[in-house]
């Protein structure tokens, strides 16, 4: 019974059509972003905010990039890696040859420039549907990588064709600190979070789910496939070029080309589809999820002392083996198995 | 122009290879509809566990062999009755998510049976120019290439005869339309399931062995597959004849293009040539070479 | 007393076999030393982190590490994703990193990377001294003109570092330079192949990492091109690379900065360790395979910058980062304390500063005998040294000034 | 018959329409015409080419043959963004609507075309953008209780039965505020009862808001009962045309469709 | 009379059996749809399921058939019988050999298989000669005509109501003794609904096939049935012999559009009918 919805009566399609119409799910919310904000500051470690913290926010922008995409617009995308990688090395590019940009302005543009590779490669979805699409993103992933390790100018003649993020310094202060460079990726992850939740409960997100959902009806009711999907691949490309930028920031600070590797792409793959696929919660906890089960796998296997390639092993099977069992607990991902636990919530203490 | 021969047959041939591979992906697709990306990672196991077998117990290839395929059927039932089982009636990608972990699986399995050593395998046939192309038109043709696009042949032929000839067949591609109408036809979705397992694990196989005795028996088998996938989206998800025609079209295409573009734009285009010139190619025919039609129909 | 070493190993994945031989070869010697009562009684203690060569995972390893048990002496990630990632980080910790044979070339600049120790030697260096042996191999330097040199390389920033030396050294000796780049992961190769055949070279360098090396050995025998004439960097010149390309890698050469055969050391190991059921290795036949042979060079030049800091700060005391760090700029191995370890000749002398983080650059070239490796030139070679010092100190200062530092050395 | 409004001029004139599927001749040669503001029934046997027709109308397929006239303009074929722009929308024989979608976005949905913040603005959630996506809220609540699917608003539509998801199609193509609504078989899969509220629905739409209905059905006595003119189909060909009552009586109809007069 | 004494009662001598026990519904493991249904359908002998869109007649039928769980339901209470055996644990499979099958809500044919190959593989679980299987095929087109005219084309591209047909005369290739019909005349047009009807019919006295129907179209279903359950909300609200519920008051009302006056046109009726239902 702690979740119920009794006595909240809607006076307004207004305040229906609010982001979190139930008042625990806002008072939920709000609890967790002061604790962002004011408690994880104080009490996490360094550790915590560069090994985790970052990363995991980071990968859930991007997570959610590709959730827009794949969830959202039904269109499968393998590609992920290669648009954080056009984000991180035009946001590099930006902030060297026009000395004196803002940080944020140079994000943005970078964002931009990932949007615009998104849209030329996602001409071929217009016609090209499915596991035929996901292999074909394939071709994005290889020559994106490809383009940068070629093209020296990309890397600025670096020999070993690694790019050093600048700091990052916004208004003459400097984020150099792990705590900082937290706050300052939260704020940026929690402001994209807000727009994408916008974007997909009004127009633009019903003509991304028409679209996946049956293209065929989509386009007899007016949606124009073409614009549709490309709006697509152009937000979620920026999310994802912003994600990238902020890996190359925020995170690790010195990038070659092949960290935006294939691995990559299948590992915010599972964070969506772990996590749920169409739903901005769960690009997080899938983002939570995958960040945070191999360190607790890892912990584990040497808290058992086994013999370390065994520890190894042991680990990859055991999170190939996780990932099977929660698919097959709830198909639709982690935000649907709290949704159901929700919804058992408001029924307890009765079954049903 | 001998050099271009060269290089188009050399193409040709590393194109059977792929097609190899490209085959288990079609075969599970076919039955299921399900994008099984695993089937690097049974390459890799089953090579792995055949040589495994060898050198651990002294056996020959010619036990080892069979030991294998044993394992490889355990496997597919185990696949069966623990991943797939559940998940009947679930989205493609959800389906597709399950492999993946299903990946993950299977090559910690592989290392932790067998160690992370890198192996190699021996079988008898050479990898060496043959004699005679070589002295009389001076192209180098390699002869295991060949023989390894004789199996090739052997093995789409008989499974496209599987596929069309046969009451499974349709029984298959009955599945991948809708798990739900063919479950309530009564077809047995189990053991279907077990079947095509069994069979890609045997395909497995085969492209393990061919791929372990030319790159070796490591890790990087599991690879090939990026290699595979190009050919299957040319060819067609669905069709066996699909992945051999793909493949050729891939291997021509992609070498050609290494030795005649790759200069011009500093080479190392081979990663990402086939995807974009199945991209293309897709551009014209969404559903690939072969592939079955897509219906959208309202 | 410990010193503590965080591991940030890999032991699945493509490169597990690399992984599990090289820490399993440092964590052996860890073992030796304590079992012979530490460094001047102070033990080693570490941890192992499994990574999968991926830069993220490393990154967490490392923040994980880095402070337990009294904090990390030194780092060592064996992966130059993973290296970039940290290399910032260990800056701002305060915590040396050791990069033997990969990484930045020109982090040899201790004025410009403090941290950073690319100890016995680097890209460049090796590009140069295989310039040399080519020479030697060809009966002198001056011999190498109109020669023809393929460089078959991995196509990644890994692959095109030494192309500025070689191309250098090109136009200095006269030779012709064919650059082949190989796509990731290289498990095909005929198309090279076929232009190398066309091209018909004197030698190849094979620039390769994994499973390309193993593919370029075996399409090299189908096309008929002789295995000697090929020589290998050190990430193509282990067991790992050449068992899996069966009888075709017979002959073939590649660089190594350890001399392959068995060492006092190596014996101590399976006496000491093995034998107490303390070693690290599953299949105590690796024990002396490239790998871990350089596992345990890595872990001896580590043990040795920790007494050399004891010497400084205090003999038996638990040594910081920092002070370690100290030892490493001021490490001298030379071969009678090589011949102290146990390991004379196993590796070159090591001897640096703040100037010289890498401290030797000297190599050998081995040769596969169809089971193991054998040395083939008796002495360590060096190549030209003044040139690619000229071209670390450029490309540092580059870095430098993007970074906005000034280059000193630290105390 | 007792009609409150009369029917207008033809709005709607297909002249001659031919269409094929490789050997299988959905359509030949056919001509009829719609008038405004009237229910304009097709029937026919199974596979007569009833459905094919609809997706010629609103441009799903362009026929090989023949043209269209709607308000006027002659045009070879529609295609479906134009059609829907000009005021054309549809529900579908077998259900098309989007199943991961609530019955409230897809209702929705079909507002789609008066909407016209751009996506900025609507990722702001502000301004124009919140009161545009809220007048038409009102709109979809009013077609929601028309409909009395207000329990199942915030139901994802792939959860609701058969019935239920055929009134949501209904509703998503009303909300389109259409000139013409083409419905294929919008009855199918219901009881009697139903039915009768579904065609009160109907006839209630073309009443109050003059929209001109094609509709596509198997049970005659709705049929009959609410349709102006018939167009009857067999084997894509045009066997009858009329009002109800003349094409009941034609025996050519009986034949290919009622089989025992009803 | 009372309605529970009409209630075929289970005996050793009635083999074809089917029996379902109070079975509770829940999808997705918190919405409860079916509340405790029981019904009985004999040997030989056509039961309709009869009732509002939602009411659970669907998941009854698949229910029945097992399929439910690859849809995220699970039947938490209650037990099904099928010929005296237990039957709700078994697989669609099982269930198609010892002669149960179904046809199901909304077509489902292979889209990527020609109408001929989608009634080949209903005769998945028989084993027959080519000729018995052409003689079984000729059967379906005898039916059919309409199907044999299109057996080459992919049922994917066939209209809905070849589609409907292709769906039954699967079913029918599988000679099972029992079949669950899901809504059989949806889409179908008249005169072919009564001959689908004619041939449940036939088959039902020629071949003693046992037949549990969902129908909207109450006014054959009635015709034809024996017997009939009306569900409401998940339960049982009505059951009966099929001709004393076509009399029923409230079944013509409701479900027969005929009031005392008689038949009305859809035409004139002029308010939705707030309906007051039978409430469970
Ligand atoms: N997969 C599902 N998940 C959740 N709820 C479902 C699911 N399928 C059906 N339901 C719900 O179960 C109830 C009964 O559905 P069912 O399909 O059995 O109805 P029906 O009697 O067949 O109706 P119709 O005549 O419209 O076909 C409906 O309220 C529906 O919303
Ligand atoms: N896209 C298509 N490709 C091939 N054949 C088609 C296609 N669309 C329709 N047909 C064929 O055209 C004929 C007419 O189909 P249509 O769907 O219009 O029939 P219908 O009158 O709506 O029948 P029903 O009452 O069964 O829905 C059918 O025989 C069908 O198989
Ligand atoms: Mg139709
Ligand atoms: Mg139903």
């Amino acid at each position: 019974m702690f979740y119920r919805e009794a006595g909240q009566f809607k006076t307004s399609y207004q305040s229906d059509s609010q982001i979190f119409p139930l008042r625990q799910d806002r008072i939920g919310i709000t609890i967790l972003l002061l604790l962002a904000l004011i408690a994880v500051p104080w009490l996490a470690s360094d550790y915590a905010f560069s090994a985790i913290f970052i990363p995991f926010l980071i990968f859930s922008l991007a997570a959610l990039g590709l959730n827009i995409l794949t969830g959202y617009a039904g269109q499968l995308s393998l590609g992920t890696a290669a648009f954080m990688a056009v984000g991180a090395f035009a946001s590099y590019n930006f902030m060297l040859r026009l000395p004196g940009i803002p940080v944020l302005l140079a994000f943005v543009l970078g964002g931009i420039c990932a949007a615009l590779v998104g849209i030329a490669f996602g001409l071929p979805s217009l016609r090209i549907r499915g596991f035929y699409l996901a292999a074909a993103t394939l071709a994005t992933q290889f020559f994106v990588v490809w383009c940068l390790t070629k093209i020296q100018w990309f890397t600025n003649y670096s020999a070993s064709g690694v790019i050093t993020a600048q700091e990052i310094v916004i208004a003459g202060y400097a984020f150099n600190t792990p705590l900082k460079k937290y706050l300052l990726t939260l704020l940026i992850v929690a402001v994209l979070a807000l727009l994408a939740k916008n974007m997909v409960r009004s127009n633009v997100g019903r003509s991304w789910m028409a679209v996946r959902d049956m293209d065929v009806a989509a386009e007899v009711i007016g949606f124009r496939l073409m614009r549709t999907k490309l709006l697509a691949f152009a937000v979620s490309s920026f999310y994802c070029g912003i994600a990238g930028a902020l890996y190359a920031y925020a995170y690790l600070g010195t990038v070659e080309p092949e960290a935006y590797n294939l691995d990559l792409s299948f590992r915010i793959l599972f964070m969506i589809i772990i996590g749920g696929v169409g739903s901005i919660l769960g690009s997080f906890l899938g983002a939570a999820f995958i960040v945070l089960l191999p360190v607790v796998l890892n912990l584990l296997a040497h808290t058992l002392a086994l013999p370390t390639h065994v520890a190894s092993n042991l680990e990859l099977m055991v999170f190939g083996a996780l990932i099977i069992f929660f698919l097959i607990v709830e198909p639709h991902g982690l935000a649907r198995l709290w949704q159901i636990a929700k919804e058992k919530l408001r029924l307890w203490p009765f079954p049903h | 122009m001998n050099f271009f021969f060269e290089v188009l047959i050399g193409g040709l041939l590393s194109g059977v290879m792929y097609a190899l591979v490209a085959l288990g992906f079609v075969l599970i697709y076919k039955a299921s509809g399900v994008f099984n990306f695993a089937q690097g990672a049974m390459v890799f196991f089953a090579a792995l566990t055949c040589v495994g077998l060898s050198e651990k117990f002294q056996l020959s290839m010619w036990l080892a062999i069979p030991l294998t395929m044993l394992v490889m059927v355990l496997l597919g039932l185990a696949i069966e009755r623990v991943v797939l089982r559940p998940l009947v009636n679930q989205p493609e990608i959800t389906l597709f998510m399950a492999t993946i972990g299903l990946t993950f699986f299977i090559e910690g399995l592989a290392q932790l049976l067998w160690g992370s050593q890198p192996h190699k395998l021996t079988l008898p046939i050479e990898d060496v120019p043959i004699e005679y192309v070589m002295e009389h038109y001076n192209i180098l043709v390699s002869q295991f290439d060949v023989i390894a696009a004789l199996i090739c042949a052997l093995l789409v032929t008989a499974l496209a005869l599987l596929f069309s000839k046969t009451k499974i067949g349709r029984a298959l591609r009955a599945v991948a339309d809708d798990h739900q109408a063919a479950l309530a036809v009564g077809i047995p979705l189990q053991q279907i399931w077990a079947i095509v397992w069994t069979v890609a694990g045997f395909v497995a196989l085969v492209a393990g062995l061919l791929w372990g005795a030319r790159n070796g028996v490591q890790f990087a088998l599991t690879f090939v597959a990026l290699k595979a996938l190009p050919v299957l989206i040319l060819g067609g998800f669905t069709s066996v004849p699909g992945a051999i025609v793909g493949g050729l079209i891939i291997g021509a295409s992609e070498k050609l293009a290494e030795v005649y573009i790759g200069p011009l734009v500093g080479g190392g285009i081979e990663g990402w040539f086939p995807y974009v010139l199945a991209l293309l190619f897709l551009l014209v025919r969404p559903e690939g070479l072969f592939g079955e039609k897509i219906i959208r129909r309202i | 007393d410990e010193q503590f070493v965080p591991v940030l190993s890999y032991r699945v994945g493509p490169y597990a076999a690399g992984g599990s031989g090289f820490f399993g070869g440092a964590i052996d010697y860890f073992n030796l030393i304590n079992a012979k009562g530490g460094l001047n009684g102070v033990k080693i203690s570490w941890e192992e982190c499994e990574t999968e060569y991926n830069a993220s995972r490393g990154v967490e390893c490392y923040e994980r590490l880095k402070k337990s048990q009294g904090g990390a002496s030194l780092v060592e990630p064996l992966s130059t994703g993973i290296a970039y990632g940290i290399l910032d980080r260990v800056g701002d910790d305060k915590i040396p990193m050791t990069t033997l044979g990969y990484g930045r070339s020109d982090a040899a600049n201790g004025k410009v990377f403090p941290y950073i120790f690319p100890l016995i030697t680097s890209y460049w260096n090796q590009a140069a001294a295989m310039t040399k042996y080519l020479g030697d191999k060809a009966g002198g330097l001056d011999k190498l003109k109109g020669k023809k040199i393929v460089h078959l390389y991995h196509d990644s920033a890994f692959g095109k570092e030494p192309i500025p030396v070689l191309e250098a050294q090109a136009k200095q000796y006269g030779f012709e330079l064919i650059k082949i780049p190989v796509a990731h992961p290289g498990n095909e190769q005929q198309s090279q192949w076929l232009q190398i055949r066309q091209a018909n070279p004197d030698f190849v360098i094979l620039w390769g990492w994994g499973v390309m090396n193993a593919v370029a050995i075996k399409t090299a025998q189908r096309n008929g091109y002789s295995r000697e004439k090929m020589l290998g960097v050190w990430w193509a010149g282990s067991e790992e690379d050449a068992v899996p390309a069966g009888d075709a890698a017979k002959g073939y050469t590649a660089m190594t900065f350890n001399t392959p055969g068995n060492y006092p050391v190596l014996d101590e190991i399976r006496s000491k360790v093995y034998a107490a059921g303390k070693g690290n290795l599953s299949d105590k036949a690796r024990i002396g395979s490239v790998y871990h042979m350089r596992g345990v060079t890595a872990a001896i030049l580590w043990t040795e910058a920790i007494l050399k800091a004891q010497e400084k700060f205090g003999k038996g005391k638990t040594m910081s980062a920092e002070q370690i760090r100290w030892g490493f700029e001021n490490l001298n191995v030379d071969e009678a304390r090589q011949k102290a370890l146990g390991a004379l000749n196993m590796f070159p002398p090591v001897k640096t500063s703040c100037e010289d983080h890498e401290g030797s650059g000297a190599v050998k070239v081995q040769q596969w005998t169809g089971d193991q490796w054998k040395a083939i030139t008796p002495n360590w070679i060096t190549g030209d040294k003044a040139l690619t010092r000229a071209m670390l100190e450029e490309s540092s200062n580059k870095y430098a000034a993007e970074k906005k530092i000034t280059p000193a050395c630290l105390k | 018959m007792n009609h409150n409004r009369q029917t207008g001029d033809v709005i709607l004139d297909l002249q001659g329409i031919s269409l094929a599927f490789g050997g299988v001749k959905a359509l030949t040669n056919i001509s009829f015409n719609v008038r405004e503001h009237e229910i304009r029934a097709i029937i026919g046997p199974n596979g007569a080419g009833k459905s094919s027709m609809l997706n010629v109308i609103n441009g799903v397929y362009r026929p090989q043959q023949g043209q269209i006239t709607y308000r006027g303009q002659v045009r070879k074929d529609m295609n479906t963004y134009a059609a829907a722009r000009s005021g054309i929308a549809r529900t579908f024989q077998n259900i098309a609507l989007f199943k991961g979608m609530s019955v409230l976005d897809n209702i929705m949905t079909g507002r789609n075309l008066k909407m016209h913040s751009n996506f900025l603005l609507q990722a702001l959630y502000w301004g124009p953008a919140q009161k545009e996506e809220i007048a038409h809220r009102h709109k979809v609540e009013q077609i929601i209780d028309f409909l009395e699917i207000q329990h199942i608003r915030k139901t994802p539509v792939g959860r609701l039965s058969y019935g239920l998801q055929k009134r949501v199609e209904l509703g998503r193509a009303l909300a389109a505020e259409p000139e013409i609504l083409l419905l294929d078989e919008p009855m199918a899969g219901m009881n009697v009862e139903e039915k009768q509220d579904m065609s009160r629905f109907i006839l209630d739409v073309n009443d109050q808001f003059g929209t001109t209905i094609v509709l596509i059905e198997h049970d005659m006595g709705v049929v009959m009962d609410i349709s102006d003119r018939v167009v009857v189909l067999d084997y894509g060909k045009k066997i009858g045309d009329g009002t109800p009552a003349e094409v009941l009586a034609n025996q050519e109809v009986i034949n290919a469709y009622l089989g025992v007069a009803h | 009379m009372s309605i529970s004494a009409l209630r075929p009662e289970a005996t050793a001598d009635n083999p074809a059996y089917l029996s379902v026990n109070n079975i509770e519904v829940i999808y997705d493991h918190v919405i409860l749809v079916l509340k405790g249904i029981s019904l009985q359908v004999p040997q030989g002998k056509i039961v309709a399921l009869l009732g509002a869109n939602g009411a659970g007649k669907s998941t009854t039928l698949k229910a029945i058939s097992t399929l439910l769980k690859n849809e995220r339901g699970d039947i938490t209470k209650g037990d099904i019988h099928f010929r005296g055996e237990r039957v709700d644990q078994l697989t669609p499979n099982e269930l198609v050999k010892r002669g149960l099958s179904q046809v199901m809500e909304g077509r489902h044919c292979f889209a990527h298989l020609s109408v001929e190959e989608n009634l080949l593989t209903g005769a998945y679980t028989r084993h027959l000669s080519r000729s018995e299987l052409k003689a079984e095929l000729d059967k379906v087109y005898h039916y059919f005509p309409r199907l044999r005219e299109r057996r080459q084309s992919l049922a994917g591209y066939t209209s809905g109501g070849e589609q409907q047909m292709c769906a039954i005369g699967r079913a029918l290739m599988a000679r099972p003794s029992m079949i669950l019909l899901d809504e059989p005349s949806m889409g179908i047009a008249p005169q072919l609904v009564e001959e689908i009807f004619e041939i449940v019919k036939n088959l039902n006295q020629q071949e003693q096939v046992s037949f549990l129907l969902a129908e909207q179209n109450t006014n054959i279903a009635l015709r034809y049935a024996d017997f009939g359950y009306i569900l409401e909300n998940g339960r049982v609200v009505m059951e009966g012999e099929a001709q004393d519920l076509a009399s029923n008051e409230d079944v013509k009302e409701f479900y027969l559009g005929v009031s005392g006056a008689g038949r009305k046109s859809f035409r004139e009726l002029k308010f939705y009918r707030r309906r007051k239902r039978w409430l469970a």
